[in-house]
């Protein structure tokens, strides 16, 4: 759907072109490990950039410090070490695979910015702490936005498209930015809050169509403390209920998330609501697919999608491979490396298993 | 004799389906009659009340005395038609003893004995009866005169508006203004051929006579009455099922009232004596004022018996009255009219919920000690000057008081009662009675004159005094506990309708506001009081027709040009407040002020 | 004869202008647009009487061509002024003895509250395009379809530090009622809801057309902010908001949307500001020399205002201060003339 | 089903597309003043069983009035009808009315 809007032009930053150093994320490299995996071959091999995957670099300690555990300064240090390593290795641009560590980095080089002082006191801390000094980042863009600087380049080397093979339509899709994108600092993340431009632009280059859904700014549900208190989670998964229920109508052929939580989690929540509530999504119940904006790069691009990780998901990728025209091995799903079996999720579908059997680790 | 003509079928059959009806409605209405009931019944019966019943019921089911009063011209309509008839019964039935002595002579022998006993060179004519005969079709005839010219010229008959009538009223109606008419016909027809008759039917007779051939009135003699028989007989199967029903409720009634039998909060099977007791006389519109000042012309009292009785009651006709009690208080067969209008409302909205009001367990707002408790109630939260004046005269008579609301207490129960959630009120009830029971008062004072006829009527306070704070102040004057400063200020009073006709307190504040000034009287006072239009009664009226009431209220009160309008209702007061730009004061409020010593 | 220029051809500058033409005095006046009569050309009916703009607008341009010495230039506009003489953007200078500035002020960009939509989806219009479709008689959605349910929201670009808007525009509730009363109307069977944040019915007549549209027309109105607006499967809008008298989020789909759009202070204020030594106010208006004896003089001697220059302002407040104006330049103008015939006596 | 430990929490909009505005618009149409509430809370502030209980009059017609019932039957069956609330309201709404006519239309009597 191209909208009658313009202000997403109203809304750029700048986006270094080459040599990025970069961080990792917590959850993306637990539920959606091809995904970086992806990136980094992506930027690589595809588009011939320098991006440096640093061994040192640890956690942001973000999902701590959003649930109250990691306090302020601790966070300044932990940032500012990773600063530290982007320069002894000689690198100035910045770039984070997570949202939520994109909101952490914004908001703390903004809090240095407002406060030199804690700049200062965040310095101390690391010398003593580290010995280490750093220098901030010349560009501090999310993967995302290095993706979306790209997105012409890869469109030109693309060897598929975001259409329907069958129907020679372009694939419907709900595009999910995550909170920690743009809404704390809105003019940081491309398209502002209201109307993000990020996914929304890569997908439109590849040929695909964005479906405006009224619960489109609607976040996930993760919440930190609302996810990691066993008992506040009928709260978090309201919240994808919420949004699952508002996109359903406009029968979207998968959704692409910006932020590794929300990917997870609208993969993820489909499952507990089939079970909960017996409410499935998507074509024939079978849920709508989940991807990361790696993923989608990626096929679009021609990786095998089990290369992609995609095989890790709740949600089966296989319709929406199908409807791509990806060829892909069934019986190679869930094999890992060196043709090891690794386990298979249980399908989103109603009473499908029982709580214990939510793995199938025996084939 | 055979005392049969064909022309009497109508008469006889009308006659049958009349007495049948009206008795099956007896029997039904007391086999349902609850026990307690019954009992006062048989209690009664063999005792003087019986005697006083049947005094009542030819003071009023036949003289109307009530209507007298209401107006004269009226009362005596009422009264040719009923009186008269009766006379016209009983004289007809002596007569008829009289030419044939003491013999059984059917029904119609008796009705159309004029029919069968011609005249005509009869042995022992005893022109007396016909003079008597004559004399009282006559007198009643002179009152369906009336009834025609009331139909038309309804105000000279002291009644700005009559009833609107349902088809059975208007057919019985029609039949029985032709009745008497149709009988004088027929009679002057037969004196015409037959002779006989005094100076009216005889006289109208030998006019007949002179004027028309005698063939002619041959040929009018038989169809005058088939006519007479028809128009009677339409009116006995019309009658109980129309409002002339009350002809025959109203004795029955009559009885049961003097045997202290009363409706209740909710229906049973007495209400049906009440409801069908209602001739439909009209005379509770004009004092209403839903009426007279917002022109309302379908939920009067009249249409409210009229719509239950066919059950056809609409719950928007049941909630539209401010039960001041003014219909109530001139209705001619004294019909409880409030009672009855209560428990239709019960019979509606009535659901009972054990849990409703559980928040009240354990509550207690109350405030100080004392043998003599005051109970503010709701309304006069928002009347604090009444809630002021009331300390200080509680202070200056030195009494120790507990306070059961002064910071806000749960509600008397009357305005949900009023409602009709009759079980729900109870809650209420039980509650505050407990309340009083444990704080141990022996006193009860209430400002409020809703919460007083709650009190005195439901609460069944053993061993406290019941009164409300006109009762109290003024007794605190009689005993010499509070001392007022008399002065020239002028009063006006607007009698409460809870406190004057709901619980009968007319003197009382004004013995108390003539201790301390002048007081002059509105144009309609005491059992007379308008309605300030707020009451808690009526849920059906809007703010702007509560204005419209109030003002006219308070126009009347303005007119006495007394310097301040007092009332005893914290209700009154605000509504009045509303209406005029004079000071409107709580009797305690002039009180306090004027306090002695 | 003396010389006033009046900058502006709105409501204000007009009345000034016939006001200070019947005084004797030589008017002209300056207006950017093709035509006289600022915004109110663009109305259809005035609060609370209902009155129609053009007749209005109809006596005011019959009183200018009627009165001797106006001179009346069209697509003209000021650049730079001074009490005796106003250069126009052409670079034309004008000699006068006194300046009136009724430039009155600018609607409310609503594209700036992107999250509302305008200018983006469809059937989300502002309470000036309303008047627009009221004037042309086609009142639909876009589709042409008579609306089924219609939503107004209150203070867009009042009330709202976010868009530099901390001012109240004041008019735009009684817009609001008006209008929702109009559109009730003209669609009986629609649901009218109006989300607001306060009603302020500052007029005579104001509340009785609030209460008028509450009970008579029905008009649900709702007590909170529109927070976004979505589109909806079915090409209707949903929009978001907390029912704040509830405590509870509120979420609905309408037919249309009107913005009811506040008023802006002019750019050309800054101007007036920084080229003319002229005061502005917090919020962008003029400032008055004082508030309550001095408030059609700006603190410059000679340069006087009239109409929204200095506040949103409804009509007939405009009209006062076009009166009022007048009322002081000629007061103005006599007293110089007093002082100057001393100096020449001198 | 499987119990996880918690529970989908209901949303809390007033969903008016979803709501069924059939008996908010029969209580509108028989009573047409009570949109004239302009939410001042009077009512609820003098309210005899307010100043008892959580009972909020003017929460619960409003909410009524958006076709949320949910509870309002109960709620209204918290009023002892005193008609205080009809004394203060600054716009003259017969608040004993509404209270009886909601729980006419939502008790089904």
């Amino acid at each position: 759907m191209n909208m009658k809007r313009s202000s997403w032009t109203e809304y750029q930053k700048e986006i270094a072109d080459d040599r990025y150093y970069y961080a990792r994320s917590c959850i993306r490299q637990n539920f959606f490990p091809g995904s970086e995996k992806a990136f980094l071959n992506i930027l690589g091999k595809d588009l011939g950039r320098d991006i440096f995957d640093d061994p040192l670099h640890t956690s942001c300690t973000g999902i701590g410090y959003h649930s109250d555990i990691v306090p302020l300064e601790t966070i300044m240090t932990v940032v500012a070490r990773q600063f530290a390593l982007m320069s002894e290795a000689g690198y100035e641009n910045f770039t984070s695979s997570c949202i939520t560590s994109f909101g952490i980095y914004t908001e703390i080089l903004s809090t240095w910015e407002e406060f030199p002082e804690t700049e200062e006191r965040t310095r101390e801390n690391l010398y003593k702490a580290t010995g280490r000094e750093f220098s901030k980042p010349k560009n501090l863009a999310h993967t995302s936005d290095v993706m979306f600087h790209h997105r012409e380049q890869i469109a030109r080397q693309a060897r598929r498209r975001l259409v329907n093979v069958y129907t020679g339509e372009p694939l419907r899709v709900v595009e999910h930015i995550g909170c920690h994108y743009a809404k704390i600092f809105p003019k940081s993340g491309i398209g502002g809050s209201e109307f993000p431009y990020v996914l929304a632009g890569m997908v439109e280059a590849w040929g695909g169509e964005i479906v405006d859904y009224p619960e489109r700014r609607h976040c996930c549900g993760f919440g930190f403390r609302n996810y990691l208190v066993q008992a506040n989670r009928g709260y978090s998964v309201a919240n994808s209920h919420k949004k699952l229920e508002s996109m359903a109508p406009y029968k979207p052929d998968f959704i692409v998330c910006n932020c590794p939580g929300c990917s997870m989690f609208l993969d993820k929540w489909q499952y507990t609501i089939a079970e909960m509530e017996g409410i499935t999504y998507g074509a024939n119940g079978g849920g709508i697919p989940v991807l990361t904006y790696e993923e989608m790069a990626g096929l679009v691009l021609g990786y095998d999608p089990w290369e992609l990780g995609m095989q890790m998901h709740q949600v089966d990728v296989e319709p929406l491979l199908d409807k791509m025209g990806v060829e892909y091995d069934p019986s190679a799903k869930y094999l890992g490396r060196n043709g090891k079996y690794i386990g298979q999720p249980e399908r989103a579908l109603v009473n499908s298993c029982s709580q214990d059997t939510l793995y199938k680790i025996k084939r | 004799m055979s005392f049969y003509a064909d022309f009497c079928i109508p008469f006889i059959a009308g006659a049958t389906v009349m007495f049948a009806a009206i008795a099956l409605k007896y029997v039904t209405w007391l086999k349902r009659l609850p026990k307690s009931d019954l009992m006062l019944i048989a209690k009664g019966i063999p005792t003087p009340r019986t005697a006083g019943a049947v005094w009542e019921i030819f003071r009023e089911s036949l003289l109307h005395r009530r209507i007298f009063r209401v107006n004269p011209l009226l009362g005596y309509m009422h009264m040719s038609l009923a009186f008269g008839w009766f006379l016209l019964i009983v004289v007809g039935w002596t007569e008829t003893v009289a030419y044939l002595g003491m013999r059984w002579v059917p029904l119609q022998g008796h009705v159309f004995f004029k029919y069968f006993m011609p005249m005509n060179g009869i042995e022992g004519h005893k022109p007396f009866f016909d003079f008597v005969m004559d004399l009282l079709l006559l007198f009643v005839l002179s009152g369906v005169a009336l009834a025609w010219f009331k139909r038309f010229r309804s105000r000279s008959m002291g009644m700005k508006r009559t009833t609107k009538h349902v088809l059975f009223d208007r057919v019985a109606l029609t039949a029985l203004w032709f009745v008497f008419p149709a009988r004088l016909v027929a009679e002057s027809i037969t004196c015409g051929l037959y002779g006989g008759g005094s100076f009216l039917t005889g006289g109208i007779g030998a006019g007949l006579a002179a004027a028309v051939p005698p063939e002619a009135l041959a040929m009018a003699y038989e169809p005058a009455w088939w006519f007479y028989s028809c128009a009677l007989g339409v009116f006995f199967v019309a009658m109980p099922f129309s409002r002339y029903m009350h002809i025959f409720t109203e004795i029955p009634l009559i009885f049961l009232r003097h045997y202290s039998l009363r409706p209740e909060a909710k229906e049973k099977s007495y209400d049906n004596f009440e409801i069908q007791a209602c001739s439909r006389c009209g005379i509770c519109i004009d004092p209403c004022q839903l009426q007279s000042q917002l022109g309302i012309n379908d939920v009067q009292s009249v249409y409210f018996l009229r719509d239950r009785r066919y059950a056809m009651l609409q719950q928007k006709i049941a909630n539209n009255c401010l039960m001041c009690g003014r219909c109530e208080a001139v209705c001619p067969v004294g019909i409880n009219l409030n009672t009855l209008r209560l428990n239709s409302r019960s019979t509606m909205r009535n659901i009972p919920n054990e849990r409703r009001y559980n928040y009240l367990a354990g509550l207690d707002r109350s405030q100080g000690e004392g043998r003599v408790g005051y109970f503010a109630g709701c309304m006069t939260l928002l009347t604090p000057k009444t809630l002021a004046a009331m300390q200080r005269i509680f202070e200056a008579a030195r009494e120790d008081v507990w306070w059961a609301d002064k910071d806000g207490g749960v509600c008397c129960g009357r305005p949900l009662k009023l409602s009709g959630e009759v079980d729900s009120a109870q809650k209420m009830i039980d509650y505050n009675k407990e309340l009083f029971r444990r704080h141990g008062i022996t006193t009860l004072v209430t400002s409020c004159p809703i919460c007083l006829r709650v009190f005195r009527e439901e609460y069944g306070l053993q061993g406290v005094e019941v009164l409300h704070h006109s009762e109290y102040i003024l007794r605190l004057m009689h005993r010499g506990r509070l001392s007022v400063k008399y002065s020239a200020a002028t009063f006006t009073y607007h009698d409460p309708c809870e406190l004057g006709r709901g619980s009968g307190i007319y003197d009382e504040p004004r013995a108390v506001i003539e201790a301390v000034g002048h007081l002059t009287e509105p144009a309609h006072t005491r059992e007379d009081a308008l309605c300030c239009g707020s009451s808690v009664a009526n849920t059906a009226i809007n703010d702007a027709q509560q204005l419209r009431i109030a003002e006219g209220v308070a126009q009347e009160l303005d007119a006495t040009d007394a310097e301040t309008v007092v009332t005893a209702c914290p209700l009154c007061k605000k509504a009045i407040m509303r209406g005029t730009a004079r000071r409107v004061a709580d009797l305690s409020e002039i009180v306090a002020e004027n306090l002695g010593r | 004869m003396k010389h006033v220029i009046v900058i502006g051809g709105g409501i204000a500058g007009m009345q000034c202008a016939a006001e200070l033409a019947r005084g004797g005095i030589r008017v002209t006046v300056l207006e950017k647009q093709s035509d006289t009569g600022g915004k109110l050309r663009n109305w259809h009916k005035l609060f609370p009487s209902l009155t129609p703009a053009g007749e209005v607008l109809g006596g005011l341009n019959h009183t200018l061509r009627r009165l001797p010495n106006i001179d009346v230039r069209t697509e003209c506009e000021a650049a730079e002024l001074s009490p005796r003489r106003v250069v126009l953007a052409t670079g034309e200078e004008l000699e006068c003895d006194a300046v009136v500035v009724a430039t009155g002020f600018t609607l409310f960009d609503a594209r700036i509250k992107e999250e509302y939509g305008y200018g983006i989806y469809d059937n989300v219009i502002t309470s000036a395009d309303l008047e627009e479709m009221f004037n042309t008689g086609k009142v639909s959605t876009t589709s042409g379809a008579a609306p089924r349910r219609i939503a107004f929201l209150h203070c867009v670009g009042s009330r709202d530090e976010k868009v530099c808007q901390r001012h109240c525009s004041k008019v735009c509730c009684v817009t609001g009622v008006k209008q929702a009363m109009e559109m009730k109307e003209l669609f009986p069977a629609a649901d009218v809801f109006n989300f607001y944040m306060d009603i302020r019915m500052f007029g005579p007549g104001y509340e009785e057309m609030y209460r008028e549209a509450q009970q008579r027309c029905n008009i649900h109105f709702v007590r909170g902010r529109i927070s976004e607006v979505s589109p909806t499967i079915d090409g209707r809008l949903q929009i978001k908001a907390e029912d704040t008298l509830t405590g509870r989020p509120l979420k609905i789909g309408v037919d249309m949307l009107v913005l009811l759009i506040g008023m802006r202070a002019n750019d050309m204020n800054a101007v007036l500001e920084q080229r003319c030594g002229l005061e502005r106010q917090t919020s962008g208006f003029m400032r008055p020399r004082d508030q309550f004896l001095h408030n059609t003089e700006s603190n410059v001697a000679g340069i006087f205002y009239a109409g929204a220059v200095t506040a949103p302002k409804s009509v007939g407040e405009s009209l006062n201060e076009g009166t009022a104006a007048a009322r002081g330049v000629i007061e103005y103008l006599a007293a110089k003339e007093c002082t100057d015939n001393s100096t020449i006596d001198e | 089903m499987i119990n996880f430990g918690y529970s989908i929490n209901k949303p809390r909009v007033i969903d008016i597309d979803r709501n069924n505005l059939h008996k908010s618009n029969e209580i509108l149409r028989e009573m047409p003043e009570l949109q004239a509430c302009i939410g001042c809370g009077s009512c609820t502030a003098t309210c005899t069983a307010g100043n008892l209980t959580s009972f909020n009059f003017r929460k619960v017609h409003t909410l009524v009035r958006r076709g949320e019932y949910q509870g309002a039957y109960e709620e209204m069956n918290k009023c002892m009808l005193c008609g205080k609330c009809r004394l203060v309201c600054p716009r003259g709404i017969n608040t004993r009315g509404v209270v009886m006519l909601i729980k006419r239309k939502l008790g089904d009597f």
